[in-house]
């Protein structure tokens, strides 16, 4: 045995796609096992379907490196976070923090959005303010907002904390008072009035990142922005925890975004072990299964041999597809649930085939020899016929893998996927309900596609690897 | 004879299969209580139905309520609902045996019927055009090329096509669907994004035609790339197989020319295993048009297990399944006949 | 005059252990309506010499050389498409090993024997189908076999519809190979019995190739006895069977379970050479009761015991004539 | 050794949509092999010889009569209880290439009757597979027991078969046609070998075969079968020197002599194939191919064995009346 599987491997290495297939599915596995390690158990409903851990990345955006390909340099998204102020002015009654960050902006195209989000803050008798001041590469200064903390609560006994459960963000770029008070600068300083309701509609962004020009349009104005935040403690010991600063891109990351503003790069890392683990139970379980009863029925014939029959042929001509979607809609979308009806309809091809092998098997005079010898069924079957069919039922297991995985994703595709475990296929199928494919959201239809065909692919080439040991004649053919 | 008790046989058998496949769906739908769900509300329906029309002759509302409940129990009754769900399976199979799929909760036929039974023969042509044209392309292209490949073994092209049909293998159809769409709609504007038709929909029936043909083009190239590499790799492989056998040696020795031994003593006897797997690939077939439908929103059947999923209308979902898998076993039927006709040695 | 002469034929195959020299350098001679016996243990090259006459030969031949001549002229210089049209069936028949195999699972057998004759233009579907039922007859089977499939017939029966179909085209030569291998005694009898009938009858000559030696008498007007890819021995039936002068064949004759004699049959210790490296000297050396100092180091040349009748055995130098 | 009472082995075969048939394999043996001899079962294929054999086997279980091994009835047995006399009886099979695994060497499938029956410690069973091994003269033992099947000659490969029934020291051994597939330069050797073991091991012998001449050199007796019964039975210098059923002088006839003259003659042959078990008539089974004169006991009535001479037994009519 040791022997053959030492001999399975060796012409599997000498194909080129024996090869390619291996090195594919090491590197499958060393991801599956990083995601596994760094992600969080409960990534798929605590964090993947939580909107507010994406609020702050730009929606639908494609990957950064978009820009060059193009000669139109499209803003990148820009985030500062701190919990160290950048300078503390001691005061006598109050104690002024400063919070500097500089904004090199060299897009073409303002930022998509700007916000803060601030967090924890402690204080003792009163709230402290915080006030968030822009100025521009050409000098001028803009006070955006101004945030006034929630006073005490009656009955509330210090120190008051506040924003320490959930950070508090604001949407500075649709903020009314932003808003405001850019209008009241651009009265100012370029003598330009925009009435709220406009500078709402157009955005606060091109304002504040850009110089109107007389065709009433604005111009970008690259450079640094230093972006400050000052923040007034009436006491001492107040504190405040962090600070982000956020200027959003209308690109993202390595994966872009989707809709949602989810970092595609993070869901589609996640799907690798999840598409191993349906691909690999699946077609484990099913070979084991599909084996077995395919040499029973084989071997012990008669009553047995007719119910396994019947059964198989009744699961074989049930149409999968359709079944899987009615079950799962019934039932409700449950990975595990999806595996076992893959299972139970794929262990008869398995069975029939192995049955007509075994019957081959026995039309030669090994078990019969093995009869007179006197040995037991359970021996025969592992110990002589088994070892026949073993390369043929590896082989079976590799190619059905990829279609257990396919099998998902098609699911998952028409709605009936995990939600608890997101797959490529489930974040395809947002995107081609969110119209994906109708605006032209390469990024976030493509990846996971390919990422399946990957995967796929991988253990297509295994089999191929090997099928001059499974069919030797065709070896001989050439 | 040996035929016609075979076929008998595998008939009864198939007939089996869709009364298991049916029990199946009504039997999950009784356990998890979906049944009750759904005949819940026909009741209710019907309750409300009758109210309006009662609404008419009984003023009083007290007296009408009393009037709605006892008609309410009455039709309790009648469902069978309160007695638990096994004890109204007989009576389910047989109502869909007959077709008699009762109503749609939310979804209508284009004429604007709720009966389920409108609403997918509606749909059965549109999917019926789309999986027998691709099924019909891709077995004669599948079986061209495989034959062709097998002539050419270990030639670069053999491997290369031998390759990517594999590879084709690991491809999902309706993912490629997407692509084309985004391609060739999208980004060239050649083909319409999905649907049947145009809208408004071009007069004549020429052009009408036409514009269905131009429609129907993507779905069915993509179901035909689903299944074409497969068929290809399989046909090479048992023309590869049979091109080893003896009498394949024996009719070269009487000299006959290649052609003839191809298409005699090679293909002829391969032909029954490649309908085997003719039948195998069919349920890739049914699962593919599903998923084809849905991206190119071709109201066919499929798309309409689609909507349906989103409209949570079980009644639809029960009874496409049903008709899947009688369209299923009935093309497996016919696949059957051909495998017999074919191979002389399963008529005894 | 001589129907066919094999020249110096030399078939290597290609294999992961390296060349196999199954046929190398063996020459032949046949006259008309004269049936010549090929002998040999399998493995000794008897199946590859008669693909090669009918140059259907495997995929991974190597060196396929030498002369075969059928009525003067050479057909190895012939193309593959005036081969198949000129010799295949037309001049040279065969009928193969293992009957089981040789016939077509999804054609009547009626059809397949006509087919070679549907071929030809000037012959309609009838004329053609009517040849194939009288050979059915002449075969011994009954007409109504036409329409039957390969599956309904017994191996005997399939043997027999294997000969009718070597014959429909009258050809000159038959290559028998093995076809009586897979099969009972009393079958065997039958086909032997009805091979010699034919050729008789139709005075067509025939190559017979079999492991059997007993079986060989009772056709062959000559013998050949292959070894190893090399004729050790050939002669007349009469001096073949009556004063054998190869070890080899001496041995082959006595290991036959005969009726009439009662010493129990002898058999030849050891197993046929590898052919990829055939031994240096006599191929037999190592099996030979008698081998003495030459034999491993010099190949024996065919020496010429008497007229038509050749031993490659260092023993049978001295009776060299 | 063994003894068959009367047995009959039918088969079941569908025909039609509804209709089974029944196909008489063995339709009515009664025989006896006596410890450590030879009975050489002799007929063409479908005689029902091969069922019979595996029928003492016990591999199938007869439609009606009994099976003695001794003194044991081992015709309703379980296969749990059969398994002392799964020891004590043996195969040698006809296909050296389908009968071993190939997935195993030489020594694995030596050992392996040792394993099942669980005997002796792992160093006892080297021995004793070495033994074997020289037994059946596989010499260098320890270059062939690293060997797969593959690596062998159909001779050799037989070898290790019948080291692998001997393992067991069995006392009773079937061999089926155990040098049909062997090239004709090495079954003398094989059975040579089996002869010579059956001598040092006194082991009864059940030897099927089409080759009545084997018979002649290998057995004690010579039971000639014809469509599911024996038609006739004796020592090999009655039934080969004096065959008196017709069918056994045709049987004879027909083995090939090495003799120059015989291409000038055709053989006597038995014409035609035999009957389809599926339909026997119910006269004499011969009856269809005999060219003998026939009379009505021939169409009407099965013949039964009868001793014409000592230790000879023939069914025939025409032979009875010969005899009287």
């Amino acid at each position: 045995m040791e022997e053959r599987t030492r001999n399975l491997f060796k012409e599997l290495l000498s194909s080129g796609s024996g090869k390619v297939g291996i090195a594919f599915i090491i590197a499958l596995i060393i991801i599956s096992l990083g995601v596994i390690i760094i992600y969080p158990p409960d990534f798929g409903l605590k964090y993947w379907s939580n909107p507010v851990l994406w609020a702050d990345n730009p929606r639908a955006a494609p990957p950064a490196w978009t820009n060059l390909f193009s000669s139109y340099n499209q803003a990148e998204t820009v985030i500062f976070e701190t919990n160290i102020p950048t300078e503390r002015i001691p005061g006598v009654s109050i104690t002024k923090v400063l919070y500097t960050f500089n904004l090199n902006h060299k897009a073409d195209e303002p930022p998509s959005f700007i916000s803060m989000t601030v967090g924890n803050i402690k204080y003792n008798n009163r709230p402290p303010v915080l006030i968030v001041n822009i100025e521009r590469p050409d000098g001028n200064k803009i006070e955006l907002y101004r945030l006034i903390v929630p006073g005490p609560l009656p009955n509330e006994v210090t120190p008051f904390a506040r924003f320490s459960e959930t950070p508090f963000r604001i949407q500075l770029s649709g903020n009314h008072e932003v808003v405001s008070a850019v209008s009241n600068f651009l009265k100012q300083e370029f003598d330009v009035s925009i009435s709220n309701q406009d500078l709402l509609l157009s955005g606060v962004d091109i304002a504040v990142f850009g110089t109107p020009q007389d065709d009433g349009k604005f111009d970008v104005l690259m450079g640094v922005y230093k972006i400050q935040v000052d923040a007034f403690l009436y006491n001492e010991d107040d504190s405040i925890g962090s600070v982000k600063f956020v200027a959003g891109g209308s690109v993202h990351g390595f994966m872009g975004t989707d809709t949602l503003g989810r970092d595609l790069s993070i869901g589609l890392l996640f799907g690798f072990p999840v598409a191993l683990f349906i691909g690999l139970v699946a077609s484990s379980i099913t070979t084991v299964i599909g084996t077995s009863l395919g040499i029973i029925s084989g071997y012990i014939g008669g009553k047995t041999d007719t119910s396994i029959q019947r059964a198989a042929d009744i699961f074989t001509n049930i149409p999968l597809l359709p079944i899987l979607i009615f079950l799962s809609f019934i039932v409700g979308p449950n990975l595990f649930i999806i595996i076992l009806i893959l299972i139970i309809f794929s262990w008869p091809g398995l069975t029939i085939l192995i049955r007509s092998m075994v019957l081959q098997i026995r039309s030669g005079q090994l078990v019969e020899s093995s009869i007179t010898l006197g040995a037991s069924r359970l021996r025969i079957m592992l110990r002589h016929i088994f070892p026949q069919t073993a390369p043929f039922v590896f082989a079976q297991m590799i190619f059905f893998t990829p279609s257990a995985i396919l099998a998902e994703a098609a699911l998952s595709f028409l709605g009936l996927g995990d939600p608890s475990l997101p797959t490529w296929g489930q974040i395809l199928e947002y995107g081609f309900r969110n119209g994906g494919i109708y605006v032209g959201y390469w990024w976030w239809i493509l990846p996971p596609g390919i990422l399946i065909v990957i995967t796929a692919m991988t253990f297509v080439l295994i089999a191929l690897g090997m099928e001059p040991i499974i069919n030797p004649r065709l070896k001989r053919g050439h | 004879m040996g035929a016609a008790r075979l076929l008998a046989i595998k008939g009864v058998t198939l007939f089996g299969v869709l009364l298991v496949s049916l029990l199946l769906v009504i039997v999950v739908l009784g356990a998890t209580g979906v049944s009750d769900r759904m005949m819940g509300s026909i009741v209710n329906e019907e309750v409300r139905e009758l109210r309006q029309s009662l609404a008419i002759t009984i003023r009083d509302p007290i007296e009408l309520e009393r009037v709605v409940l006892a008609e309410r129990e009455q039709l309790v009754e009648f469902y069978g609902l309160d007695n638990p769900w096994y004890t109204r399976l007989p009576d389910m199979v047989w109502r869909i045996l007959r077709l008699d799929l009762g109503s749609a909760r939310t979804l209508k036929s284009f004429s604007g019927s709720t009966r389920v039974s409108d609403i997918v023969l509606e749909r059965l042509p549109n999917t019926v055009i789309l999986v027998t044209t691709a099924l019909a392309i891709s077995s004669v292209l599948g079986l061209y090329i495989g034959v062709k490949l097998a002539t050419r073994v270990g030639t670069t092209l053999d491997r290369g096509v031998s390759y990517i049909s594999a590879a084709s293998y690991a491809l999902p159809s309706w993912w490629v669907g997407i692509i084309f769409i985004m391609i060739l709609s999208f980004q060239f504007h050649i083909f319409p994004f999905g649907g049947i038709t145009s809208a408004p929909v071009p007069s004549g029936f020429l052009n009408r035609t036409f514009d269905i043909m131009w429609h129907a083009t993507l779905p069915i190239i993509t179901l035909t790339l689903a299944s074409v590499g497969s068929w290809a790799y399989v046909v090479r492989t048992m023309v590869l197989n049979t091109a080893q056998e003896d009498f394949v040696t024996v009719a070269r020795a009487k000299g006959l020319p290649e052609n003839k031994i191809m298409n005699r003593h090679i293909i002829r006897v391969a032909a029954p295993p490649i309908v085997t797997n003719l039948v195998l690939g069919l349920t890739a077939s049914f699962g593919g048009a599903i998923l084809t439908e849905t991206v190119f929103n071709w109201p066919g059947m499929g798309r309409l297990y689609y909507d349906a999923i989103f409209a949570l209308d079980e009644n639809v979902i029960v009874a496409l399944t049903f008709i899947f898998t009688l369209l299923y076993v009935g093309a497996r039927f016919i696949l059957e006949v051909l495998y017999i006709l074919l191979d002389p040695r399963v008529r005894y | 005059m001589k129907l066919l002469e094999v020249k110096n034929l030399k078939l290597y195959y290609q294999s992961t252990r390296g060349t196999v020299k199954a046929v190398d350098g063996i020459s032949l001679d046949l006259a008309k309506s004269e049936a010549l016996g090929i002998v040999g243990e399998s493995g000794s090259g008897k199946t590859s010499l008669s693909l090669a006459l009918m140059r259907v030969l495997p995929s991974n031949i190597d060196t396929n050389e030498g002369k075969v001549i059928l009525d003067g002229k050479d057909i190895t210089q012939l193309s593959e498409e005036e081969f198949r049209k000129e010799i295949r069936w037309n001049t040279i028949s065969m009928v193969f090993q293992g009957a089981m195999n040789s016939l077509n699972p999804v054609l009547k057998v009626g059809h397949q024997i006509a087919e070679p004759m549907l071929l030809e233009k000037t012959v309609n579907k009838k004329e053609a189908y009517k040849k194939s039922e009288d050979l059915l007859e002449m075969v011994g089977l009954p007409k109504e076999i036409f329409n039957r499939y390969a599956h309904e017939l017994s191996g005997g029966m399939k043997q027999r519809v294997m000969i009718a179909s070597a014959l429909i085209l009258n050809p000159k030569l038959v290559i028998l190979d093995e076809p009586t291998s897979a099969l009972d005694v009393s079958i065997q009898a039958q086909i032997m019995n009805l091979l010699k009938r034919f050729k008789k009858e139709l005075d067509i000559s025939m190559i017979f190739i079999t492991h059997d030696i007993a079986l060989s008498s009772d056709l062959c007007d000559k013998l050949a006895v292959l070894y190893a890819g090399e004729i050790i021995e050939k002669g007349t039936a009469e001096q073949m069977f009556g004063k054998p002068k190869h070890p080899y064949t001496q041995l082959l004759l006595a290991s036959i379970p005969g009726l009439k004699q009662d010493a129990s049959p002898k058999f030849i210790p050891g197993a046929p050479p590898d052919l990829t490296s055939p031994p240096t000297g006599c191929r037999f050396h190592a099996r030979c009761p008698y081998r003495f100092d030459p034999c491993d180091k010099k190949p024996p040349p065919a020496f010429k015991i008497e007229k038509d009748h050749l031993s490659r055995c260092w023993l049978n130098e001295g009776d060299k004539k | 050794m063994i003894r068959l009472e009367d047995v009959k082995m039918y088969f079941q075969s569908r025909k039609g949509l509804f209709k089974t048939v029944e196909i008489k394999a063995i339709d009515g043996v009664s025989v006896e092999i006596d410890k450590g001899k030879t009975l050489a079962l002799v007929g063409e294929s479908g005689s029902g010889k091969t069922t019979l054999g595996r029928l003492t086997l016990r591999l199938l279980k007869p439609t009606a009569g009994h099976v003695f091994f001794e003194d044991l009835n081992i015709t309703d047995l379980e296969e749990v209880h059969l398994k002392s006399f799964r020891r004590r009886a043996q195969a040698i099979f006809q296909d050296p290439y389908s009968s071993i695994d190939p997935f195993m060497n030489v020594h694995q499938i030596v050992e392996e009757p040792l394993i099942i029956h669980r005997i002796g410690k792992k160093k006892e069973r080297n021995e004793m597979v070495h033994k074997a091994l020289e037994d059946v003269r596989l010499t260098p033992t320890q270059e062939f027991s690293n060997k797969y099947p593959h690596m062998l000659s159909g001779g050799q490969r037989q070898r290790v078969g019948i080291a692998r029934a001997l393992i067991l020291k069995p006392e009773y051994i079937v061999t089926d046609e155990p040098v049909s597939m062997i090239d004709a330069s090495s079954r003398a050797e094989i059975l040579h070998l089996m002869k010579n073991l059956q001598d040092k091991y006194r082991i009864t012998v059940l030897y099927i075969t089409h080759d009545i001449a084997t018979a002649k050199y290998f057995a004690d007796r010579i039971a000639v079968m014809y469509n599911g019964r024996i038609v006739e039975i004796g020592p090999p210098e009655k039934v080969v020197k004096e065959p008196i059923h017709p069918y056994t002088i045709k049987l004879l006839a027909a083995v090939p002599e090495p003799d120059p003259s015989n291409r000038f003659k055709e053989r006597g042959v038995v014409e035609g194939e035999p009957p389809n078990p599926a339909d026997i008539q119910w006269g004499c089974r011969f009856e269809s191919r005999c060219q003998l004169q026939k009379e009505d006991n021939c169409k009407s009535k099965q013949p039964t064995l009868v001793q014409i001479k000592p230790e000879h037994y023939v069914a025939c009519f025409l032979k009875d009346k010969d005899k009287s």
